[in-house]
């Protein structure tokens, strides 16, 4: 059974090699390969390895269970039992010893749960929704191969390994933003998003060489092998040391560069609005669910590496403030319901970053996990109320759905309520869970940024129901009439999703003392957390205090929402007076970008191209000419005519029995 | 077995060529296609071959105690080069035969010609050997360019010409200083490498440095480095593009090669003591080839500018020293080799489609010839460097070994190829194969099989090294800049040499 | 000293040659044309072969004093009748295009190998001068054998009349050295008192050949008398001229100065000190040590030599870039390679080492002529067509010829592994060897500060030297290329190619290519 | 005694400077070939003229020498002359100047 951790990504690489086939032969068609074969292979291999994953799991609780029962007859602390499964060398030259392990602890389980199960259902849903595309197969293909990446990312035992599926899944997002090639800017969304994300890539890399100098030469670059080594207190004075402290936190800024980059977190969070380029399927799995949180992933992974880098940890939790409070307010001002959801998406990343800068790496888990549910179930319905209004997206367009698509209604209801905070979704709980620790742990600026971010969530989101479901219908008429529910294959992820959505915040509702997350996660985190909550002040105000004001920011911000549209705020048609004074707001980032990388380099590969250049050829140019003249003034001496010919032989003759006569009589 | 042959299999293959039909170019494409895998399986026996070498015999004996010996041999890293040059030639032909028309025939001849040169200078063992083959490449290469090029052709070929021959003047010329060092010091010294070797390290520094640079002039010529660059961009895309591809695809090499056999090892204080220089040199290369590829309007100059700038970055990561960095420059020189020479052929059957070599005029290759698209995606990736390509291999290993020599602020220079690389791979792939069709849709645009099936396996290739690079790392061992494979060659004087002493 | 044989014996190579030549002008009258033209050309090439082998069974000898045949004149001879079989065949394709009406210029080629054939082994003026004018007698014609052809008449009326007077002034210097040393035998001089008259002869008879040879500046009439003749007289003359000119130069020169025949030569050391002198050899009173202006006698001539090879190699290599017509390019081309051989000569005249002039003519001669006599395979009827823009395409049409002539351009201009490549390293790296023969050379003309410091710059010369060499291959590469490519509009069709020139190439190629691989075969 | 034929030698160079001026400046090709043999036999005379100088064998080379040169001499004027006659016979005149069609 252990041995089979290769499986989980092989699985959907296979479905992504049948798909890619299918599509490459079927190509020539015009009609593509049959949608029903396709449909199902693609559906088939990520439910396999879903299924695989349930049975190593249950494996491994088990396992579990029965060595924290022997600690506790021994009365020592075991190691937590984990699954490794090594395929053998990959890079193994001069220093670096860098094999192909997998390994499967609970953390790797819980990531692979949702990402396998959502990612099973969306596939699901893509049936439906991409059934009329003529890049069907092709785009099953991109997707299951994402899910193969996504695996190998959360499943790597080591950085390096998970370096391969983290540039995988940044390809599959690329390919898949990119997916409706014919528009130049969907490729140029693409182009921006990968290019984005190298930069964060290259932070990775160099985070992970500093880690290994940290950690000495020929030590091996496995999670296990890092995290044993910066558990071990012998380390501790040696991190002590000035030189060794920098190098540490230059090596987590780093590392946490390169999670900015995948999770959209400032600076590197332009990408993600416009990722949305992509079919919403690919929104809901990659760019809300699964891709962009494993920046968060990382960050519990090398939990114990952060938490000796306090500074990094500070840097972390306002970055993540800063994104959240930007991203909510600039989620005000969309009109694009996908971009409303984007933008929600960076916002909700903001707390889990926060709540990682804290130390409270489960609270953050555990709302990648309930945010996987609702975000994706929110983006699905955006996708149904899309695909119901053939393509249309503007919210402003729309309105007066609640009749019309009651399904998706339940489901982006329940989607809503989780994510404003209302309490028993699953985003109370989370959220509080964050909010909580932030006040304990990161202090009262966090807390009031964080708070205040919780209020515009619940504004904006609010807004995009009232303006998609309760506002009166402002949709055309020729869309009017074949407004039609979706498909079923699109109903059912909904159904579950939203249950989902509702529901999983019961696994850590820690006011009424429910903690199974938070124990699973405890062989991971739990002695970083331990550490470092050490020096945090001691346990603050109840949790049921802290719960109310998060409820309150949720009803507050219904209630401004409401109060908002009563007002005649929305201007259902034409663009809101904010709007001009928030253009600076929203494309600040982009800004940046464009004054750092992108015109620096532009002014260079100018110069480069337009000067250099043709002056080198130029000077090149003059010898050949040079050569040139040399060689007709040469041939100039060849005169047509015998006696000149002859005229000069002779002169020759005269000059060397001249220089003969001079030097020998 | 003997390395003559796996040398004189690509010279008889070039006579034989020349001999075949005229007209009949679909018997002539059979014809060169079965020679080219004959040769392409002989040139892959080096590889199992591990370490071998045939007998060094006196070839020359211009003055007294000078003795200028012939002989091969090959260790791994040469192995790879020569089955990367018999794997690429195949293609190279097939590709082509949609450029060259009915002249598939010399091209063919032409391009066996320059395989058996660069067989040649990978397995040379003498000194004055090497710089034969060295040249001997030219005539082929300049051939290919003035024979099949475009418009600009003549000016083009001559460029090259003259630029490679003053290139290796320096080394020519150090070669006879050594000559005449060794009749004035009426030592005896022989022109094998190990020989040279040896005999530098009896010679004064400050000359040494002399013919340190001397050497390595011809080798940044080759590879090229800014700004030696200049014949390269033209001579990439007004080449015919199968040949072009083996320019880039070996022949670029070549530059690194040389680095590797010849300078490293001859001058080893001098490498290290102008060690920086050189990185320097390699990461100004790697970043203006980068940013210069970001403006080109033509495939052909993207590509050129790029493979400038990956092997600009095998440049510096090679003067690290380090074993990793010796590995990697390994992999990139195949990797290299194959992704960058496969979008050459991709591009020149692209531009047979549209007629065009301008970006712009290809639009929507993904419709037209999804097939196409996806191989030249393929590749595109690769060299991109994405994980699971050889490409991968070869950057981490190079970036590592430089972070670790240099530090975290170099790493972070040279890492910038991550970016800028995927900038200019990422536009040329949407400027080609994506976007609304500006060329007629009528034109014919569907991928041919033949140029398919053998392009293909160089994927598998790339993807393969890409997990299991395990024998590349192997051929780039750690003394492989200490130890030449002809150290131990048996040498066999000559009776009428032995007569004459 | 080589051992006295007998005449039969000794110039066995050379009669056959003769009867040859007059087997052939028998046989003439009675062929019809189309025979002549198809029978001729082979029986010259036979008598040519046995020739050859004749020349194998020789055994090293002299004959009083007029005729010798060492190891060296042995290899020189063996590369003048391969030379003269390839301007044999060439010349045959030729006088079929035009279809000519008579064989002579057949017997006038086999002559002109006579000629040629007793300058290599003269050892006493008189023999020399018969030599010499043979041949030249027997070119003259050739040249000019295309009364129709203007360009042809031109030719030979410059070749003519220049080659007259050079030839007068090598008589008048050959008087003159009679006169200072009372003997006309090279090796049996007795100096008096003399000395000036004896240089200015000696200065006149080496102008004489340096005229065959086409040194700058004895080389106006190569252009025109290339550009003119009939390409396979071309082919012809272009290789074994100079093997006559440089054979008796080095017979000369070693015998008058370094007092031992040149065959002694093959194993001494260059550039430390002269060989010891083989034993049982009465020096003659010229010979090494005795004669006090010696050392500046060689001065001079060094800077003669040097500065006339490199103002060669200048002009030669310069000019043949811009060159349409073929023949002509050849000519420059020739010009430039005379100025290797004067350079190697001047190496020779400082180290009484000859083998670099030696190698370097018989590899140059196979190769010129190769090419122009794939060239005559190229060019139609008349040779009108051996401008560059005619001849596009045309080796396509005949793949052999086409290799061929791309193979002995390449030894010609000297790229790697053809023998081409090999003299030129050899003779450069000499050069190098011996870095001072340029700024010696200088130092006659320069003031002596500046030559003190020229010396710094010893490789200037070769560096210099090889920048030209390397600047000419563009000039043999439009050539190659030209061939090979196919023009816009179809290539005109080229005549098969006769067996006879097809086989010569072949051998050609194959010689270039021993010779670079085994370069001791003929003294390396 | 030795006695140096000074006079004949002079003659001798005379001769072989006004062969040389006639071919330099002449433009008719008829004179060109005359200067030819004005220095043959001027280079034939300083020949016989230093054959006086020695005794014995010595001095048989320089009596030989000539004949050979006079021989070589005459076919070269015959050579010369068919050429001549050619040469008219095509372009009707034996102006050396207006044979000027190949230049560089």
């Amino acid at each position: 059974m252990t041995n089979l951790l290769w499986l989980l990504p092989v699985l959907p690489a296979a479905g992504f090699a049948i798909n890619g086939l299918l599509a490459l032969a079927g190509s020539r068609r015009g009609e593509g390969p049959d949608r029903g074969i396709v449909g199902f292979l693609a559906v088939l291999f990520p439910v396999l390895s879903f299924l695989l994953t349930v049975a190593l799991w249950w494996n491994l609780s088990e396992a579990t269970e029965m060595v924290r029962g022997q600690s506790e007859l021994l009365g020592v602390k075991l190691q937590a039992p984990a699954f490794a499964q090594t395929m053998g060398d990959w890079i193994r030259v001069g220093d670096l010893s860098i094999s192909f392990g997998f390994r499967f602890d609970k953390l790797t389980g819980i990531m692979l749960l949702f990402v396998t199960g959502i990612g099973s259902l969306i596939h699901l849903y893509s049936i439906g929704y991409m059934a009329n595309d003529r890049g069907f197969a092709r785009y099953m293909a991109y997707l299951n191969l994402f899910l193969a990446n996504m695996v190998v990312l959360v499943l790597g035992d080591g950085p390096v390994v998970t370096f391969l599926g983290w540039e995988g899944v940044g390809l599959c997002s690329y390919l898949l933003i990119g997916f409706w090639h014919h528009d130049e800017s969907n490729g140029s969304a693409a182009t921006k998003a990968f290019l984005v994300n190298r930069v964060g890539d290259l932070g990775f890399l160099v985070g992970v060489f500093l880690l290994w100098q940290i950690m000495g030469p020929g030590s091996s670059l496995t999670y296990e092998a890092i995290s044993a080594w910066f558990r071990d207190p012998a380390h501790l004075q040696q991190l002590a040391m000035p030189g060794v402290a920098t190098l540490l936190t230059l090596s987590t800024v780093f590392l946490f560069v390169g999670c900015t980059g995948k999770s959209a977190q400032i600076p590197l969070l332009t990408w993600l609005p416009d990722a949305m380029a992509g079919p919403t399927p690919v929104s809901a799995l990659i760019h809300a669910a699964t891709m962009v949180t494993s920046g968060v992933f990382l960050l519990a992974r090398m939990a114990d590496v952060f938490v000796a880098a306090p500074f990094t940890l500070h840097l972390i939790a306002w970055v993540g403030a800063l994104t959240a409070a930007w991203a909510a307010v600039t989620g005000l001002f969309q009109h694009d319901i996908k971009k409303v959801l984007a933008y929600s998406t960076v916002s909700q990343l903001g707390f889990m970053f926060l709540a990682a800068g804290v130390g409270a790496f489960d609270a953050g888990l555990f709302h990648v996990f309930t945010h996987a549910f609702f975000k994706a179930v929110l983006f699905l319905g955006a996708g149904s109320v899309i695909h119901a209004l053939s393509g249309e997206q503007d919210i402003r367009r729309m309105g007066g759905l609640v009749r019309k698509l009651p399904v998706t209604f339940a489901a982006m209801f329940a989607g809503w309520y989780a994510i404003v905070g209302l309490p028993l979704g699953a985003g109370f709980w989370s959220k509080d869970m964050i909010l909580e620790r932030v006040y304990v742990h990161g202090g009262i600026g966090l807390y009031a940024i964080a708070l205040g971010s919780a209020v515009v969530t619940a504004v904006y989101m609010t807004r995009m129901m009232i303006l998609v479901f309760w506002s009166p219908s402002r949709v055309d008429h020729e869309v009017a009439h074949h407004i039609h529910e979706s498909p079923p294959s699109m109903q059912i992820p909904l159904w579950i999703l939203g249950v989902g959505a509702l529901s999983v915040g019961f696994l850590w509702a820690d006011m009424i003392h429910l903690d199974w997350f938070s124990r699973q996660l405890s062989d991971v985190v739990g002695a970083a957390q331990a550490s470092l909550a050490g020096d945090a002040p001691g346990h603050g105000p109840s949790p049921w205090l802290l719960a109310s004001f998060g409820v309150t920011a949720a009803v507050v911000g219904i209630l401004v929402a409401f109060g908002l549209f009563r007002s005649g705020y929305f201007r259902e048609n034409g663009r809101e007076p904010m709007d001009y004074r928030a253009r600076w707001w929203m494309l600040a980032f982009d800004g940046l970008h464009t004054l750092v990388g992108i015109w620096p380099a532009t002014v260079v590969s100018w110069v480069l191209d337009t000067w250099i250049q043709p002056l080198l050829m130029g000077l090149l140019r003059i010898f050949a000419w040079l050569v040139e003249v040399a060689g007709s003034t040469l041939r100039l001496l060849q005169r047509s005519r015998l006696r000149t010919n002859m005229a000069l032989s002779v002169l020759g003759l005269a000059l060397l029995l001249l220089f003969l006569a001079r030097e020998l009589l | 077995m003997n390395l003559h042959l796996v040398l004189l299999a690509p010279i008889v293959a070039s006579v034989l060529t020349l001999f075949l039909s005229r007209r009949d170019s679909a018997s002539t494409l059979r014809a060169t296609m079965l020679l080219s895998l004959v040769v392409a399986g002989i040139s892959l026996v080096p590889l199992f071959g591990g370490e071998t070498t045939t007998e060094l015999r006196t070839w020359l004996r211009p003055m007294g105690n000078l003795s200028i010996r012939w002989g091969l041999a090959s260790d791994g890293f040469s192995a790879w080069l020569v089955a990367l040059t018999g794997i690429l030639v195949p293609v190279s032909i097939a590709t082509a035969r949609g450029q060259v028309g009915e002249r598939l025939r010399e091209f063919a001849a032409a391009v066996f010609f320059m395989q058996a040169g660069l067989v040649g200078v990978f397995l040379s063992v003498d000194l004055l050997q090497f710089y034969g083959f060295f040249e001997v490449i030219l005539l082929p290469a300049t051939i290919l360019i003035a024979m099949f090029g475009g418009r600009d052709r003549r000016r083009v070929a001559l460029l090259f010409l003259l630029f490679s021959l003053a290139g290796s003047i320096p080394l020519f010329v150090s070669i006879w200083w050594m000559a005449a060092e060794a009749v004035r010091t009426q030592v005896p010294l022989s022109l094998d490498l190990e020989s040279v070797r040896l005999f530098l390290l009896t010679v004064d520094p400050q000359v040494r440095f002399w013919l340190f640079a001397a050497a390595s002039v011809a080798f940044l010529v080759k590879l090229p480095v800014v700004p030696l660059h200049l014949w390269q961009a033209d001579a990439y895309s007004e080449g015919p593009a199968a040949g072009s591809a083996l320019l880039t695809g070996v022949m670029a090499k070549v530059g690194l090669y040389g680095f590797i056999r010849i300078v490293v090892p001859l001058f080893p204080v001098e490498s290290a003591l102008h060690a920086k220089f050189f990185v320097v040199l390699g990461l100004v290369t790697m970043l203006s080839g980068a940013l210069i590829a970001l403006r080109q309007r033509e495939v052909r100059r993207v590509l050129a500018f790029s493979s400038l700038s990956h092997l600009g970055l095998g440049l510096a990561a090679l003067f690290t020293f380090r074993p990793e960095a010796l590995a990697g420059v390994v992999v990139l020189v195949v990797a290299h080799g194959l992704s960058a020479s496969a979008l050459f052929f991709l591009a020149g059957i692209a531009e047979g489609w549209s007629r065009s070599r301008h970006i712009d005029d290809f639009g929507s290759l993904a419709r037209r010839s999804p097939l196409f698209a996806v191989l030249f995606a393929l590749f595109a990736l690769a060299s991109v460097g994405i994980p699971g390509t050889a490409g991968f291999v070869a950057e981490f290993l190079m970036l590592f070994s430089l972070w670790k020599v240099f530090g975290v602020w170099v790493a972070l220079v040279a890492g910038s190829t991550l970016v800028f690389s995927a900038a200019y791979t990422l536009r040329l792939v949407q400027k080609m194969l994506y976007g609304t069709s500006h060329a007629s849709e009528d034109s014919a645009s569907q991928m041919p099989a033949l140029e398919a099936t053998v392009v293909i396996p160089l994927v598998v290739a790339l993807v393969a090294f890409g997990f299991l690079p395990g024998p590349l790392l192997k051929a780039g061992r750690a003394d492989l800049l200490t130890r030449l494979p002809s150290a131990q060659a048996k040498v066999v004087e000559d009776a009428s040499h032995a007569a004459a002493r | 000293m080589l051992p006295p044989v007998d005449l039969m014996a000794l110039m066995g190579p050379i009669l056959l040659l003769v009867v040859g030549a007059l087997a052939t002008l028998v046989a003439e009258p009675f062929l019809s044309k189309e025979d002549k033209h198809t029978f001729l050309p082979w029986i010259g090439v036979a008598f040519l072969a046995l020739a050859g082998v004749v020349l194998h069974q020789v055994r090293p000898g002299e004959f009083g004093g007029m005729f010798a045949l060492d190891p060296w004149r042995g290899a020189l001879f063996g590369a003048l009748l391969l030379v003269s079989a390839v301007g044999l065949s060439a010349l045959q394709r030729n006088l079929r295009n035009d279809d000519f009406a008579g064989g002579e210029p057949y017997v006038l080629l086999l002559l002109a190998t006579v000629g040629i054939g007793l300058m290599l082994m003269a050892t006493h003026f008189i023999a020399l001068f018969m030599g010499m004018e043979i041949a030249s007698l027997a070119i003259y014609p050739m040249v000019g054998f295309r009364r129709d052809q203007a360009v042809s008449n031109e030719a030979v009326l410059k070749y003519f009349s220049m080659g007259a007077v050079f030839s007068a002034v090598f008589l008048m210097g050959t008087a003159m050295i009679y006169g200072a040393t009372g003997g006309l035998g090279f090796a049996t001089v007795m100096l008096g008192s003399r000395v000036g008259i004896y240089l200015l002869g000696y200065a006149l008879v080496t102008v004489g050949l340096l005229f065959k040879l086409g040194v700058v500046p004895f080389h106006f009439w190569s252009p025109d008398a290339y550009g003119g003749a009939p390409s396979g007289v071309v082919s012809f003359m272009a290789g074994a001229v100079k093997i006559g000119a440089v054979a008796v130069l080095a017979n000369l020169w070693s015998s008058h100065f370094f007092g031992f025949a040149l065959h002694y030569t093959g194993q001494s050391l260059p550039g430390i000190h002269y060989p010891p002198p083989p034993m049982g050899i009465s020096y003659p009173l010229l010979g090494v040590g005795a004669f006090p202006e010696k050392a500046m006698i060689l001065r001079a001539w060094q800077f003669v030599f040097v500065f006339g090879g490199v103002a060669s190699v200048v002009v030669g290599s310069l000019a043949l870039l811009g060159q349409t017509s073929v023949r002509r390019m050849m000519a420059y081309s020739g010009v430039a390679n005379a100025g290797f051989l004067a350079l190697a000569l001047g190496l020779f005249v400082k180290h009484a080492d000859a083998r670099f002039a030696l190698y370097y003519v018989v590899v140059y001669a196979l190769g010129t002529s190769g090419v122009v006599a794939a060239l005559a395979a190229l060019s139609g009827r008349g040779d009108i067509h051996d401008d560059l823009a005619s001849l596009v395409g045309t080796g396509r049409r005949r793949p052999l010829v086409g290799l061929a002539l791309t193979v002995l351009v390449a030894s010609v201009a000297g790229l790697p592994f053809t023998a081409g490549f090999v003299a030129k390293f050899q003779l450069l790296a000499a050069l190098f060897t011996d870095g001072r023969i340029g700024v010696e050379a200088l130092s006659l003309i320069l003031p002596a500060s500046l030559a003190s410091q020229a010396t710094t710059l010893f490789p200037a010369l070769p560096v210099f030297v090889l920048l030209c060499a390397l600047i000419s291959v563009a000039g043999y590469f439009r050539l190659v290329v030209a061939i090979w490519t196919e023009p816009a509009t179809g290539a005109k069709e080229v005549e098969k190619v006769p067996v006879l020139l097809s086989i010569v190439l072949v051998l050609c190629m194959l010689a270039i290519f021993a010779l670079a691989i085994q370069p001791r075969a003929i003294g390396f | 005694m030795i006695f140096l034929p000074t006079q004949s030698l002079i003659l001798a160079g005379v001769l072989f400077a006004i062969g040389l001026a006639t071919v330099l400046v002449k433009r008719n090709l008829f004179f060109v070939l005359m200067g030819v043999e004005l220095m043959l036999n001027a280079a034939n005379l300083s020949f016989v003229a230093w054959s006086r100088t020695f005794t014995g064998s010595a001095g048989l080379d320089g009596q030989v020498a000539p004949l050979f040169s006079i021989a070589v001499a005459a076919a070269e004027a015959c050579v010369g002359l068919a050429m001549l006659l050619a040469i008219f016979r095509s372009k009707e005149t034996l102006d050396t100047d207006r044979f000027d069609r190949m230049k560089e």
